[in-house]
């Protein structure tokens, strides 16, 4: 298994033999910003053209295929059109709250999106209460998607804004069960403990019924969480044109337009992390030959694998079902996915008690 | 550094219609000297423009069912990169002016134009957006779309085929191609045209309290 | 067809007595211009069980302020039917509680289809400026002491400090150029005002200056997605007034081409219905096998969308050899395709949830408003003309007349699937025994029709599609009268929209299917 | 209490309703795709010869056409799309004047492709094409003369 420790460590003597400690963890810090965002922007461009290919083969359409060699530059000329369009400025919009909203929406995907365990070493927060940490900092990028909607002084985003935040706090509430659930299997919040402990076997099988059902919660509080079909209300195409963000041109629909795609990156990747065991390879508690033949397999192809897996569950999901109404929405949340949340919890804590897990 | 002749994927340019306007522009572009670092980087963004150009969900007769068919499974315009059709004027590039436009509609039709972000296109499909089409001697009927809204590409059919505007939205690839971005299309213009007040559509009286209303 | 006409003073007691002797469906109401006989209305009405109808006619001869009893409360649908007859000739109904413009702009000049109305281009330039949206409804009401009625300007329609949203001329789900105007509570919808005449093109005016074989290429483009059935009703109705013989081929041809055509309407329905409930696959699924139809149409018509098959006395062309073969294959495939609309978007519990006893419209309430269609069987209302009036093949085809009680919005769905499967039942008898014979019998080129009235009715796409002919025996029609099948449909949204969320009104208005041209014309 | 109503049944009935869907669609995710590459398949494209197009007139070898300049076309066009100059030529043998054609102008932008002028024509001197490939960044280009 590549321990990305000891390069981590080498860089960092080699910075401190050379500069005084406080530019040294400067330059570190500045490495890792360029790392994140580049890594962000990467992932972002990736998955804005396996959207567009899988929504197309699931609709027996072809999808890009004429820009670059099956349509890979596609994405490429998207941005490169985003990056020069004009940004008008509305006469009688809120101008700070405005300009202000997309930048808190990508911040918040930007700060869960390094918390998550790319490989052994490579990560980039790594506290003690990690999960814990992600939840909170994945529940501020309500408020820009909030802000956007009001400030932009139009009748369409306020309803639509006002729709994204009853939707999004409620599902936060079943999010948090399931990850809740987890944290008893697991016993730490730690990220790298968390994955460390699956190298043994994955969570799922070793949580069996009730992972399995926490699972099942979170894709579908996650899929309300990121406003994608069938709870896309609050940037519904055909009920408020365009929703929240009607009235933001140029860059600052850029912004929401990556910031949607990387939280469904990072609900994948936290999905993977807590559920499908991170970098930890598949591992057979019984059989030791093909265990190791597993870890020769790199940590973050295991991760990449994992997450992208999940990211075409969310799409096949998005790509098959009917929009659902305002109030169904917050009925399907407290009337059946807290009580069953709830509940999964206690089984989970009942089998962790009586040692019923693998 | 001269901007060379623009070229579409699998066809030959030479059996694409009317290249004498697009040669036109083409000179009148080359006419500055522009040293090879901008000149490659309006390339590059011409590049990016013509193979992304959202269109905005504007329909309003016949042509409106063949511009679905179009996005549907068959010819899917999604292969050109034309796939994201925004509904919100602000995040369109062009107006796919399908279907009549009469004189209720022209104020509508305009304040969408006005609404849209540079640099913003106009295609004309369909005999009605032309030249009124079917309807040409009606009072109602506005007789073609470019006396109110600059026209970029015409696409003639009643309705056209889904082919015929691929190729339309072709030409208008071409024609993103073929113009000076840096220091030309990007130019803010003055918005003179744009009105000083907003148009209001509910004119709101000042405060007076109809008691009779529930 | 004979009309008989009343006098103004005892006009609205025959109607009651009409109303109450069971006339229950008011067909159409055509607005006339008699130039020195006065400006008048003509009232086609039905009995809905028996099927009888009778044509009923009333005139004024003031032409500065003409005025005419409204019957908008005895038939809910004669309130549009009304305001279009007021956009058109100026006749005030009095007693309309609402009597605004329907289609033109407030500050248009002159009313456009009298025979004295000069299209000038100073009179109505085009304005560049959207006219501030009316604030009252007028009303003309009889004091009693005066002759003349008064506008009386009442109810407000919209209040200022309600929360007031355009659902307007140009948005993803109305299907075309339509404009709601509501007032919410949150996402209730307090009041609904719908606005139309974005697309009013001027059809009939237009139709006043062409001769006959000029006027047919319209009727495509007034519900492009029933463009047989209504080019049917045109040379059906031109050929029975001239008694032009049109051979049993041709009948066969047209049946099978109308019932093409009904598919592929019904298949977009769904398919718009899919989209707008936010399930795009739904929609190109939908889409896929129209192509297929779209397909068998050019080769034979020469046209995907908008075919100029059929004209007086018969077809354009011939079919072509393979026309049999493709059709067949094509039902069996579409027979095995429809199971997986069922299994993805109509059984599927989000969409059921969302549709099932969303936007009742009642029995009653259907006949009245006049919504024939699928809408009209949906609410349990049998007003399918093929069955009430047969005409060319229909009486001599058995098929079902698919009705159900339910009237909500996935029963109206479920009405159009299955009457996808009808129509496929009667293309198949139809397909293997078309006979031989010319494909057109020869006409004199200059076709005029004799003196008289004349009207036909055809079975279109989503209603009943009637066409009136008033002929002074030249080449060009006196006045022309398309029966819109959209109009009845949005009076009846005007109801049902009141109360619903905003996501409940973009339902209702895909289950009913309106084409907005077909409303403006 | 049916099953539908009950708690759990709901649920149940819920899965299930989603699983179908979800079947069909991945099932149409690996089924070939039936999209048509336009520009790519140009050269084998088939568009129904009875496609209305584009109106055109048919030369034969030397050039000349079967239009004899009689105007049935115009007259019977609803939208006057169709203008034709003449000028009067005398006949040598018969010395009569006789119309020729000059000019043939035909507005593609204004046709509504109803067929009456085809229908219309004694001679059948013209006819519809199906090249659809005609659109023009002027309007101007859109008044094309038929006539060689």
């Amino acid at each position: 298994m590549i321990d990305f420790n000891s390069v981590t460590t080498a860089i960092d003597r080699f910075l401190n033999s050379v500069l005084p400690h406080q530019a040294a963890t400067l330059v570190e810090c500045l490495i890792i910003a360029v790392c994140a965002i580049v890594a962000y922007l990467t992932f972002a461009i990736v998955m804005i053209y396996m959207e567009r290919k899988v929504c197309a083969a699931f609709q027996c359409r072809v999808g890009p295929d004429r820009v670059g060699k099956w349509g890979l530059l596609q994405v490429f000329s998207d941005v490169f059109k985003m990056l020069t369009k004009e940004i008008i400025e509305l006469c009688s919009s809120d101008k700070i709250l405005y300009t202000l909203a997309p930048f808190l929406v990508i911040m918040s995907s930007i700060i869960t999106f390094s918390c998550l365990p790319f490989d052994n070493g490579l990560q980039v927060l790594d506290f003690n209460i990690g999960i814990f940490f992600i939840m909170a900092a994945s529940s501020f990028g309500i408020l820009g998607i909030l802000l956007g909607g009001w400030s932009s002084n139009n009748k369409f985003s306020m309803i639509g804004a006002m729709r994204s935040g009853g939707q999004m706090i409620s599902y936060e509430l079943s999010m948090g069960l399931s990850v809740l659930t987890l944290v008893v299997l697991s016993g730490t919040m730690q990220i790298s403990d968390l994955v460390e402990e699956q190298t043994k076997g994955w969570f799922i099988f070793r949580g069996h019924i009730p992972a399995f059902i926490a699972f099942i919660i979170y894709i579908i509080s996650g899929n309300a969480e990121t406003n994608r079909a069938p709870f896309d209300l609050p940037e519904a195409e055909s009920e408020l044109t365009a929703g929240f963000h009607t009235e933001y041109s140029g860059m600052g629909f850029g912004l929401f337009y990556v910031a949607e795609f990387m939280n469904m990156f990072i609900i994948a990747g936290i999905a993977t992390t807590i559920f499908l065991g991170g970098w930890a390879p598949f591992t057979i508690p019984g059989a030791d030959a093909f265990n190791s033949a597993m870890f020769m397999i790199p940590g973050f192809v295991w991760f990449l694998g994992k997450t992208f897996f999940v990211i075409w569950l969310l799409m096949w999901i998005r790509w098959t079902f009917p929009r659902l109404r305002i109030d169904q929405v917050l009925v399907l949340e407290w009337k059946y996915m807290v009580p069953i949340g709830l509940l999964n919890l206690l089984i989970m804590t009942i089998c962790v008690v009586m040692g019923w897990t693998f | 550094m001269e901007m060379k002749k623009p070229a579409i994927k699998s066809i030959p340019y030479e059996e694409f219609k009317d290249n004498e306007t697009l040669e036109s522009l083409l000179a009148e572009v080359n006419k500055e000297r522009t040293n090879v670092l901008i000149g490659n980087l309006d390339d590059l963004i011409n590049w990016g423009r013509s193979n992304s150009l959202w269109s905005l969900t504007f329909a309003t007769s016949c042509c409106g069912i063949e511009f679905m068919a179009v996005g549907a499974a068959r010819y899917d315009f999604a292969r050109f990169g034309f796939e994201v059709t925004r509904n919100s004027p602000r995040q369109a590039d062009l107006i796919m002016c399908a279907g009549t436009i009469t004189h209720k509609m022209a104020p509508v039709l305009k304040r969408l134009y006005d609404q849209m972000a540079e640099p913003k296109y106009v295609v004309a499909v369909g005999g009605c957006a032309i030249s009124g089409g079917p309807f040409k001697g009606s009072y109602h009927v506005l007789n073609g779309i470019d006396k109110i809204i600059p026209v970029d590409v015409y696409v003639p059919g009643c309705p056209p085929r889904p082919e015929a505007m691929l190729y339309g939205m072709m030409q208008l690839q071409r024609k993103v191609k073929a113009e000076k971005f840096l220091g030309g299309k990007n130019i803010h213009r003055k918005r003179s045209d744009a009105p000083k007040d907003p148009i209001i559509v509910t004119n709101v009286p000042a405060g007076d309290e109809n008691k009779n209303e529930k | 067809m004979e009309v008989n006409f009343i006098d103004i003073k005892d006009f609205r007691e025959t109607m009651l007595a009409h109303r109450r002797k069971g006339m229950d469906f008011l067909r159409e109401l055509i607005g006339m211009d008699w130039q020195d006989d006065g400006l008048g209305a003509i009232y086609m009405l039905e009995n809905s069980s028996t099927h009888e109808n009778i044509e009923v006619a009333v005139r004024t001869l003031d032409r500065e302020r003409p005025q005419l009893p409204s019957v908008s409360d005895i038939w809910m649908v004669a309130e549009l039917y009304e305001r279009e007859v007021y956009d058109f000739y100026g006749i005030e109904f009095t007693g309309h509680h609402d009597l605004r413009r329907l289609y033109l702009r407030n500050d248009w000049v002159g009313f456009p289809l009298r025979k004295d109305y000069d299209a000038s281009e100073e009179l109505n330039p085009v304005r560049m400026e959207s006219e501030p949206v009316e604030e009252f409804q007028r009303e003309y009401d009889i004091q009693d002491d005066r002759e003349m009625a008064e506008i009386v300007e009442k109810l407000k329609i919209l209040h200022y400090d309600q929360y007031v949203v355009n659902i307007g001329p140009q948005h993803p789900a109305t299907h075309g150029v339509l404009h709601f105007h509501l007032s919410l509570e949150g996402e209730e919808v307090r009041k609904v005002d719908i606005r139309c005449g974005y697309i009013h093109r001027g059809i009939e005016k237009l139709c006043e200056s062409r001769t006959y074989p000029q006027i047919l290429p319209f009727t495509d483009r007034l519900d492009y997605l029933s463009a047989h059935q209504n080019r049917h009703a045109l040379c059906m109705c031109i050929e029975n007034a001239m008694e032009i013989g049109v051979s049993d081929r041709v009948q066969y041809i047209r049946t099978i081409m109308d019932e093409l055509q009904r598919i592929d309407s019904h298949l977009l329905m769904y398919s718009c219905m899919a989209m707008d409930m936010g399930a795009i696959t739904g929609f190109i699924y939908g889409f896929r096998e129209r192509e297929k139809i779209l397909d068998i149409m050019e080769e034979v018509t020469g046209g995907r969308l908008i075919q100029n098959y059929y004209v007086i006395g018969g077809v354009q062309a011939d079919i072509t050899p393979g026309f049999a073969k493709k059709v067949k294959e094509y039902c069996n495939d579409q027979k095995i395709r429809i199971k997986e609309y069922y299994d993805l978007f109509v059984n599927n519990v989000i969409f059921r949830n969302r549709s099932i006893g969303v936007g009742v419209l009642s029995r009653e309430d259907a006949i009245s408003f006049g919504a024939t269609g699928g809408t009209g069987r949906a609410s349990g209302w049998a007003c399918d003309v093929r069955k009430r009036h047969p005409y060319a093949m229909y009486g001599k085809v058995d098929f079902k007349e698919i009705v159900h009680t339910g009237g909500d919005c996935y029963t109206r769905l479920i009405v159009r699937l299955e009457e996808i499967l009808e129509s496929i039942g009667i293309i198949e008898q139809l397909i293997d025994n078309i006979p031989e014979g010319d494909y057109k019998t020869k006409t004199k080129p200059i076709i005029k029709l004799p003196e008289g009235r004349f009207s036909a009715s055809v079975e279109g796409s989503r209603g009943e599609f009637g066409v009136f002919i008033e002929s002074r025996g030249d080449k060009m029609p006196y006045r022309l009268k398309f029966r819109p099948t959209g109009l009845p449909l949005l009076a009846a949204a005007h109801k049902i929209m009141k109360g619903c969320k905003i996501a409940d009104l973009i339902t209702i208005g895909a289950s009913l299917d309106y084409v907005i041209p077909d409303i403006d014309r | 209490m049916k099953l539908r109503e009950t708690y759990i049944g709901k649920i149940l009935l819920t899965i299930k309703s989603l699983a179908t869907g979800l079947r069909v669609t991945l099932r149409e995710f690996f089924t070939r795709k039936i999209t048509e590459h336009y520009p790519e398949n140009r050269k084998t494209l088939h568009i129904a010869e009875r496609h209305r197009a584009m109106l055109c007139m048919p030369h034969d070898e030397e050039g000349n056409n079967k239009c004899i300049a009689c105007g049935l076309c115009s007259m019977a066009c609803p939208n006057g799309t169709i203008s034709i100059v003449t000028k009067s030529v005398t006949d040598e043998e018969t010395g009569k004047s006789k119309k020729v054609l000059v000019e043939y102008n035909y507005d593609l932008g204004a046709c509504m492709f109803c067929q009456l002028c085809v229908n219309a024509c004694p001679k059948g001197a013209i006819e519809f094409s199906n090249s659809f490939e005609n659109a023009v960044f002027d309007r101007s280009k859109l008044i094309i003369k038929l006539n060689k």
